[in-house]
């Protein structure tokens, strides 16, 4: 058997993606698992106690595919990966709607697993993306989640 | 320099980018804030809530203590929150 | 906001699934995140160093379904989940084509991972299914891998 | 009683179901066994690969000293390797 090499794909967009079609492109040689990980926008505000209306994101062009990239980098380090791909929407978005897709192939579906959490929650603290949240009449900036820093917790070693 | 700005900094300032010329003795990035304060006390902003604010050099996070240059692109933005 | 109730799925089938269309079913109310996991059917053996021409799974029709609901039950006991479902194919399969598809829902992602990490692992040791891979004049059948029983380690509280 | 076997098992007896009436005097799983085995030592698979198969009563996993009746489904199988 040849050992095919790597996949790395990474997108920044404004348009929705196929989730089977993503999966697919892991679909490789020594693969047997794939988990992904898809965020979709929330239809309430907890915290507001606000029915949401839309979300807007923008991000830091440049930064944002240099950050994921190097989350992705190490996840092949700790972790013996066949593919990882990573896609964020940016723009408008209504409830319900794709936000963010991580998908981690490998030959063992743990390291799958470890390898997507891990990737989830790295781009969570790291890559530089803001959203707003729309009401009726107000516009509000999504703060940061202190529980986002201590998801991080578990991957020191 | 290109200073960036983003999110809830952005909309306080009124602005998204500006392009300075950066005085010989500002070395660091603490002295810009400084320098950009004199300027405008707008910027204070970014002093008042330096405990959350990130700031990104050349589109890396760096501490407020780097060494900045001209040549060099600047960002300050609030904690990220996308995913 | 009216808090509607869990989504629970389980299909065994000859058909292939449709990934994209099994995590929008997971779309609902008081949702951000949906983890999935999908096994893909592997091309070489690396136990008996064989490339993989085909392989079939057999399976215990009712009691599959039976012990597929215990764990899924047992998953929404320890997590909070918006719903689950787990889809699993039976009959002749090729290299690369999709095995099992679990889907976990939940407001949070750590819930969403380790729910569908949780149900992969007993999936694997509890759902009676059994597979054999066919090589060019042979057949083998699978057998058990402890590592699996070790992965229920993990789960122990 | 109905008796199903799956995997290898069905394989070596060449069979994946069968009805037999149970006698009164078997009452449990293991009872099962060495009656079975007194009719076809093809069924001595079972007892040599005692330590890894497992069995169900009426589709639930159950030990080799559970109870049965003549009502009962009692499936053989390997340890499982769906997923």
């Amino acid at each position: 058997m040849n050992k095919s090499s790597s996949i790395i794909k990474i997108k920044i967009q404004n348009e929705d993606f196929d989730v089977s079609e993503e999966i697919k492109v892991l679909y490789q040689n020594n693969t047997g698992a794939v988990v992904n990980f898809v965020g979709i926008v929330r239809d309430y505000d907890e915290k507001n106690k606000q029915i949401i209306n839309s979300m807007t994101l923008e991000h830091y062009p440049g930064m944002t595919e240099t950050e994921i990239e190097k989350i992705i980098i190490e996840s092949f380090d700790r972790w013996e990966l066949t593919g990882v791909t990573v896609i964020h929407r940016i723009g408008n978005l209504k409830p319900f709607d794709q936000i963010v897709f991580v998908g981690v192939s490998s030959k063992h579906r743990q390291n799958a697993f470890d390898g997507c959490n891990f990737i989830m929650d790295w781009l969570k603290t790291k890559a530089p993306f803001w959203k707003f949240e729309e009401y009726n009449n107000q516009k509000n900036w999504v703060s940061f989640n202190e529980s986002d820093n201590q998801a991080l917790e578990k991957w020191k070693n | 320099m290109v200073i960036k700005y983003f999110s809830w900094i952005k909309e306080h300032l009124g602005k998204s980018e500006e392009h300075i010329v950066l005085p010989n003795h500002i070395t660091n990035v603490d002295q810009l804030i400084d320098y950009l304060n004199q300027m405008d006390k707008k910027y204070h902003l970014i002093l008042k809530k330096k405990e959350i604010i990130k700031v990104a050099v050349n589109k890396t996070y760096s501490s407020f203590d780097a060494n900045i240059s001209n040549d060099d692109e600047i960002a300050f933005f609030p904690p990220v929150t996308g995913g």
